[in-house]
């Protein structure tokens, strides 16, 4: 069978750097072709030359047999190809039908956007991807992340792609709306589209993958069929070296409660949540996205303060309507949007980490530039960050590495309660099983961590207990012993369903 | 587990034109509230004469506003565009009292407002210069060049047929139809022509346009293009509308210019907003100069009505905007 | 706490707004006022000693070459055109003289002074100049004196100290009279009028405008004003506004001021549009060449204005005089080339001689 | 050559720094008068209200925002200043310090407009832009103020050890920025807010304070550019200031700030100014006109952001 996409030899290189080195890479019909690597191995790279963003210095590309070069996404728009990216691209002041259409919508006539058709048809490609509920004509922005990635999807459909690439499909999708994805591809794969897959998620690959093919530092390293694999030989392959435990969780000494949440309510997102969360201790908080996980988080570090309800920190009843008054009384919170709520991109990582702890750097109001670099210095040491050096610009980093350095600014400030939300989100499996490591320490030096995250096997492996929220309530409070993945998704999809019902 | 049709909400479709239109709206009513109070206090101001002088006196200032709307939805910003039009005025007024045809006065200032504003605009998006600075730069450049090269002689002796803006036809100047049927054109192609639609794109969103297919590079050059025709239909209005033509820069136009497409609804941080709401807008400025002169407001303050008066509508409509976003 | 600045601070504002007593007529200044008699006879002027300044140790310049620079309120309008070119006339038929024109293009007191002050620096024997601001110009012009460069005025003052001579196209009350008159002419003794202005920050408009105002009180009781509005140096602005006016007090308005060489033939302009002529007069100050398409049709009778281009041929030949050492202080008139022998009046100044006001008859000689 | 050196080299400020040196080289050759300290200091005096006002506006404008007001703010200070003084008969020392008091809680709007409401600075400054020119004209009801005791003049007209006294107000006042915005813990939020607005509030940041502050000290400086403007002139107009947001923003930009924000530094701005500066007073020394000058500035302004550009595009890869 002819492969729809066939790379051989493709090596590419960014200012002298090489990015991707003689890599080969090919797509059947019908198959789930997923690609791995860790962080910077050359995934986005490749996936960007066969969507013509980029072109190749040395290889060649042969679409359904023939060679062919693409000078611009459009190009390969046209061959058939379509890439559903990360950060979903679409347009939050079009309708749902225009972003399906944009740039090729149906003409009528005499040249005009055929608007009736072109409803007609987004109406239709939605429906075949089960989602009946979306209205063609509202806004994109008012949409949810998952009902975007449809849209997406739909879009990708209605250039009748052949190959459709998925570049960390999942990454900030909840349990439930991973599982309806899956469906939708293998719906595609049945038709005979060809599916390649970017993923950190093993699970997710072992559930979808027809083939695997793993690059590491820009090279080749193979491509297996997936039943020749198991999850411990992909991250050596990865790695190149091998992972013995993935989320190893120690245990250590659980101390008093250090943070009580009373009856805490912010509108409509966040309901009478009442928790503890007691020093040595990694409380993990599982839910769908929209659940109100990052919300009560919020809340509890003052960005959306509490409207009703106490929140108790050593006991005592406090006041947080701020980051600052959050910052104040020990608490830290690692954001969910590591881009966007984490990082000042174009800044150092000196700059970077001491963000948070300016004042103290300061000798009157003037920053101690050696005290901020040795500051810096410690904590590329002590959590092994990746980088030159402390003057390095955060945004050059990846993004395991750009992770620690907001987890760096936030030690910094010495919290004694940590929040991390998707601590792990889109970090390759080698950073991942670090920044587990690191979460373990933290714990048995004293620290209570709250994680919030939509990997399961991550609640399941890091947390002492587990807490799950829906409808921005705490719907359920399972024990390290207690929890499984069938009690967790228990606890998160019973309570839709009864919500789905009434 | 999909057989559960979820309900749809269908809002009403005043809400929806709400949604869509919110600004236009508010500009709509703000017009319609000033004509009934004023009207009222000095019944001649809703006279024909002078709702004629108000649309047509300033109908130029709403042409050019179309293209400043354009400009701004695609996530620029033109502060050049009172100089272009002060040299784009004399170059008409120069050809025609050169004795070239008629339609060469016409279409010349067209063409090399088209021409220097697509320099402008590759500047822009193949040199990457952030759009303020670079029409701050063309700014300095044409008002400079326009003094040394004419030395700001008046332009008088054009031949009566050049006038276009003082011809009526049934009874109403000339200007007005530019300005409505441009407006209706352009708001038309806005909405439903797929270039207009990939200018909503690029300005929401540059780097998901380019990753769509769409050329986002072009798509700047084609915009400050056409703010370049319509800067030209502007200065024709301009230059035509009175016997002698100031070959200097208007004071403080673009900064006119910039204010009604943004009070009109254009966000300044591009990909929405439409070109009725920034006629509107001129219409409103037009209706409120006139306004404050019937309304005997002491002239000392009318320029503190006025800035009173725009700051009100931003408020109003982030006002708006932040309900709009809480469910 | 915020809220309690703001309210102080409008409270104060609000204080200082209606500490100024309005004037008679909006656009004036509050300056005194000294209207000419109704019939025209010259009030008996004072005799006033030579009150304006001296260069210091100025290199004797009789009959050698110099380089003069006339930096007028703003370039690019065609009333400082008309001065720029009487200068360029007078320097070519002197023939040792180097003369330049450049300012600012908009009329800025900084701008204005920054040239002046480049102008110093670069070495000019002579500077004239045609003020913004009386008082903000007096420093650098007195710097000017002190670098020993003869400083001559034309068409707005500086304080007199700052200055050599200044050459007074026509006194205030004598245009204001001409205007105020011309008007009273054509629609009657008790007609309503508005008038069309730059800015009311204008010094010069601003003295016409209060100097009209007090001699309607005197000599034209009954005339009603209106309303006076601002239209900048705008040709556009200036005939919307008109337009405006007319709309809105229809048959009362008789007639307009124009108060400078834009507004008054955008005014004639819009009553042209508005066909209204013959039922609104325009009277205004305004160059020949912008009027004659309404003079000829009938639509405007009377325009007053001095010469321009004599204005400036005779700033420029004030300024020669100056340096040659022929004017000096103490002096009662001078000779300005073709002009002829030019009075000096109130001590410092020299007057052009009475506005002219231009007609149907006369206006096709001029051009400028 | 190492990589630290050639960034050094590649920075916009070193680029115009180069240029400007070529540029006062050129400038002397051509005119001889140009390049004596007489001429630099009386150009120094001539510069130092844009000067002031562009230091406060470099801080906006790294925070992402940008203030239009600054002109009209300048013209309002002016007028109270005469009107406190000549109309309520308050000493002319505390109708300086009202003035500028005045300048701040103007700046303090622009600022509460900005943050409370969520307006972009470019829509909120160009309504109280209008705004308060309108006041300005409001207020003086046209009418000049003059008369000033000779004291007063000091400040504008006057030399401390052979220098304007007004160029040691902006040197300290560059000192002052260039300290606080390079060095100080206030400097570092700044850049962190232009930079990324959100990730400086979830790091503990307090945003929309830095912001007030910001725009408030534009306002004041505003404000005590007027004072300074005002003796220098020896007169009071509400039409003072117009314009001067665009002579500043481009001293700024020239400087290298980036107009996105995150980027930027007094330094830069100090060069854009005097580059600016040189470029007039030179050009008029040399013969050029007016409105030639403003042709050459403008082509400098975009000129630099293109070579910076491209330089930049070099060394990022």
């Amino acid at each position: 069978m002819t492969p729809l996409v066939e790379l051989t030899g493709i090596s590419k290189s960014f200012v002298g750097v090489k990015v991707l080195d003689h890599v080969d890479f090919d797509v059947r019909p019908g198959e789930v072709h997923a690609l791995l690597g860790e962080n910077g191995a050359g995934k986005s790279t490749l996936i960007k030359i066969i969507a013509g963003v980029h072109a190749a210095d040395e290889g060649e590309i042969r679409i359904g047999g023939e060679a062919m070069k693409f000078a611009n996404p459009g190009q390969a728009v046209k061959a058939g190809i379509a890439i559903v990216y990360q950060e979903l691209l679409l347009f939050p002041e079009l309708s749902v039908a225009e972003n399906i259409f944009l740039n090729h919508a149906p003409r009528t006539g005499w040249g005009g956007l055929d608007w009736a058709e072109m409803r007609r048809k987004a109406r239709a490609l939605l429906d075949d991807l089960e989602s009946h509920h979306l209205d063609v004509d509202t806004k994109v922005g008012s949409l949810s992340v998952a009902n975007r990635q449809r849209i997406e999807i739909a879009k990708a459909l209605s250039q009748n792609a052949r190959v459709v690439i998925m570049d960390e499909p999942t990454a900030s999708l909840a349990e439930g709306d991973v599982q309806q994805l899956m469906t939708i591809i293998r719906r595609l794969r049945e038709r005979g589209v060809g599916i390649v897959y970017v993923s950190h998620k093993l699970p997710e690959i072992f559930a979808l993958a027809d083939r695997v093919t793993v690059l590491r530092d820009g090279h080749y390293v193979g491509t297996k069929d997936i039943k020749e694999v198991t999850e411990r030989s992909l991250v050596a392959m990865m790695v190149g070296r091998s992972i013995d435990q993935l989320f190893p969780k120690e245990d250590a000494p659980i101390g008093k409660v250090l943070l009580e949440l009373r009856g805490v309510s912010h509108g409509k997102q966040v309901r009478d949540v009442s928790l503890t969360l007691r020093a040595g201790e990694i409380l993990g908080i599982a839910g769908l996205v929209g659940s109100g996980r990052t919300e009560t988080a919020l809340t509890i570090f003052g960005i959306t303060p509490a409207t009703a309800g106490t929140i108790l920190i050593d006991g005592k009843p406090v006041q947080i309507s701020s980051p600052q008054q959050a910052r104040d009384l020990g608490i830290a919170y690692v954001p969910e949007d590591r881009g966007l709520q984490g990082l000042v991109r174009p800044q150092t990582i000196a700059e970077n980490i001491s963000l948070t702890v300016l004042k103290k750097l300061a000798r009157g109001f003037i920053v101690d530039r050696g005290k901020e670099d040795s500051l810096a210095r410690d904590f590329i040491k002590r959590l092994g960050i990746r980088a030159r050096g402390p003057g390095q610009a955060a945004r050059q980093l990846s993004g395991g590495n750009q992770q620690k350095v907001v987890l760096a600014k936030w030690l910094a400030a010495e919290p004694r309660i940590l929040i991390m939300d998707e601590p792990t989100r889109g970090i390759d499996v080698g950073a991942k099983s670090e920044i587990h490591a690191l979460m373990s320490k933290l714990a048995q030096n004293g620290l209570a961590i709250l994680m919030i995250s939509s990997e399961l096997p991550e609640v399941l492996g890091m947390s002492d207990r587990v807490l799950v929220m829906n409808g921005g309530r705490i719907v359920a409070e399972i024990a390290r012993k207690d929890a499984t993945p069938e009690t967790v998704g228990a606890a998160m999809t019973l309570v839709q369903e009864r919500e789905a019902a009434a | 587990m999909s057989d559960i049709a979820l309900p749809v909400r269908r809002p009403s479709s005043f809400a929806r034109l709400f949604e869509a239109y919110g600004q236009e709206i508010v500009v709509l009513a703000a017009i319609v509230v000033l004509f009934a109070i004023v009207g009222l206090v000095n019944p001649r101001f809703l006279s024909d004469t002078n709702l004629t002088s108000i649309f047509s006196g300033n109908a130029y200032i709403a042409v050019a506003a179309i293209g400043m709307a354009m400009v701004i939805i695609s996530g620029h910003i033109d502060v050049s565009v009172g100089s272009l039009i002060g040299v784009l005025a004399t170059i008409a007024g120069t050809l025609a009292v050169s004795g070239y045809p008629i339609w060469v006065a016409w279409l010349v200032p067209v063409l090399v407002g088209i021409a220097i504003n697509t320099c402008l605009g590759a500047l822009i998006a193949y040199m990457r210069i952030p759009s303020i600075v670079a029409t701050l730069g063309m700014l300095s450049i044409l008002k400079g060049g326009l003094i040394s090269a004419t030395g700001g002689t008046w332009i008088t002796g054009m031949p009566p047929g050049f006038f276009i803006a003082q011809a009526r036809l049934f009874g109403i100047p000339s200007p007005v139809y530019f300005m409505v049927v441009l407006t209706i054109l352009v708001a038309l192609w806005m909405r439903y022509s797929a270039t207009g639609r990939s200018i909503y794109a690029v300005g929401g969103n540059a780097e998901a346009a380019r990753a769509s297919g769409l050329n986002p590079e072009r798509t700047c050059v084609l915009v400050f293009a056409l703010h370049g025709f319509f800067a030209g239909i502007a200065a024709l209005l301009f230059a035509t509308q009175l016997q002698v033509i100031q070959s200097t820069v208007p004071p403080n136009l673009e900064l006119t210019v910039i204010t009604a497409a943004v009070i009109g609804g254009v966000s300044i941080l591009g990909g929405t907003g439409t070109v009725i709401g920034s006629t509107l807008a001129a219409i409103l400025f037009a209706c409120i100069g006139s306004a404050l002169i019937f309304l005997n407001v002491s002239a000392y303050w009318l320029r503190a009505v006025l800035g009173l008066l725009i700051l009100a509508t931003v408020l109003a409509d982030m006002a708006r905007r932040r309900r709009g976003l809480s469910p | 706490m915020i809220r309690k600045t703001l309210f102080a601070a409008a409270a104060l504002a609000a204080m200082a707004g209606s500490a100024f007593a309005a004037s008679a007529w909006t656009g004036g200044d509050d300056l005194p006022t000294n209207p000419l008699a109704c019939d025209g006879t010259a009030g008996a002027a004072a005799a006033k000693p030579y009150d304006g300044g001296e260069p210091t140790g100025a290199p004797d310049r009789k009959g050698k070459k110099i380089t003069v620079v006339d930096v007028p309120k703003l370039i690019g309008i065609g009333y400082f055109n008309a001065t720029s070119k009487g200068i360029a006339d007078a320097a070519k038929e002197l023939g040792n003289v180097d003369a330049k024109t450049d300012g600012p293009t908009q009329a800025n007191i900084d701008q204005q002074i920054t040239f002046i002050d480049n102008y110093i620096t670069s070495g000019v024997d002579g500077i004239l100049f045609a003020a913004n601001d009386p008082v903000a110009i007096a420093p650098v012009l007195k710097k000017a004196l002190s670098k020993g460069i003869n400083v001559v005025g034309y068409d707005a003052n500086s304080q007199p100290d700052a200055r050599q001579w200044f050459v007074n196209q026509a006194e205030f009350n004598g245009i204001a009279k001409a205007m105020v008159d011309n008007l009273a002419k054509e629609i009657g003794e008790e007609g309503a009028f508005a008038i069309v202005t730059s800015t009311f920050t204008t010094p010069n408009q601003a003295r016409w405008i209060a100097e009209m105002a007090a001699y309607a009180e005197k000599c034209h009781p009954k005339m009603k004003w209106l309303e006076t509005v601002e239209a900048q140096e705008d040709n556009v602005l200036s005939f919307n506004q008109a337009t405006t006016l007319i709309n809105k007090y229809g048959d009362e308005l008789k007639g307009i001021f124009g108060m400078t060489s834009v507004a008054t033939p955008a005014s004639a302009e819009a009553v042209t549009q508005a066909n209204k002529c013959g039922t609104i007069a325009v009277v205004g100050l305004a160059t020949p060449n912008a009027m004659k398409p309404y003079v000829e049709k009938d639509c405007v009778k009377s325009v007053v204005l001095w010469n321009p281009v004599d204005l400036g041929y005779a700033a420029m030949q004030v300024l020669r005089a100056v340096a040659d050492g022929d004017l000096k202080p103490g002096a009662t008139s001078v000779k300005a080339g073709k002009l002829g022998e030019l009075q000096v009046i109130n001590g410092s100044e020299i007057l052009l001689g009475a506005p002219f006001v231009f007609s149907k008859e006369n206006i096709g000689q001029f051009d400028f | 050559m190492s990589a630290a050196w050639k960034n050094l080299l590649l920075r916009h400020e070193t680029i115009l720094g180069v240029l400007l040196v070529i540029t006062l080289i050129v400038l002397a050759f051509q005119s001889d008068r140009f390049f004596t300290a007489d001429n630099l200091l009386n150009q120094g005096r001539l510069m130092a209200e844009v000067g002031l006002v562009a230091l406060a506006m470099t801080f906006v404008i790294v925070t992402g925002g940008i203030d239009l007001s600054v002109g009209s703010i300048l013209g309002l200070v002016a007028i109270l200043l005469g009107v406190f003084w000549q109309k309520l008969g308050l000493p002319l020392p505390l109708a300086m310090m009202l003035g500028i008091v005045v300048g701040g809680v103007a700046g303090l709007v622009n600022g509460l407009i900005i943050t409370r409401f969520g307006v972009p600075p470019l829509i909120a400054t160009l309504a109280t832009l209008a705004l308060y020119r309108g006041l300005a004209e409001g207020i003086s009801q046209a009418r000049s103020v003059r008369g000033y005791p000779d004291w007063f003049f000091m400040l504008g007209q006057g030399e401390f050890l052979g220098v304007p006294v007004q160029l040691w107000i902006f040197g300290l006042c560059a000192v002052i920025a260039a300290v606080i915005l390079g060095l100080s813990t206030f400097g570092r939020a700044t850049y962190a807010i232009g930079s990324n607005a959100v990730a400086a509030r979830f790091s503990g940041l307090s945003v929309d304070r830095s912001l007030l502050l910001i725009y408030t000290a534009s306002g004041l400086i505003a404000g005590l550019a007027a004072v300074i403007f005002v003796s220098r002139v020896s007169t009071t107009r509400s039409d003072m200031g117009t314009g001067l947001e665009l002579d500043v923003i481009t001293a700024v930009v020239l400087g290298g700030t980036s107009i996105f924000g995150g980027r930027g530094t007094i330094i830069g701005t100090l060069l854009g100014l005097g580059l600016m500066q040189a470029l007039k007073n030179g050009l008029a020394l040399a013969g050029v006109k007016g409105d030639g000058t403003i042709v050459v500035i403008g082509a400098v302004l975009i000129g630099t952001i293109l070579i910076s550009n491209i330089f930049r595009k070099d060394a990022d890869g």
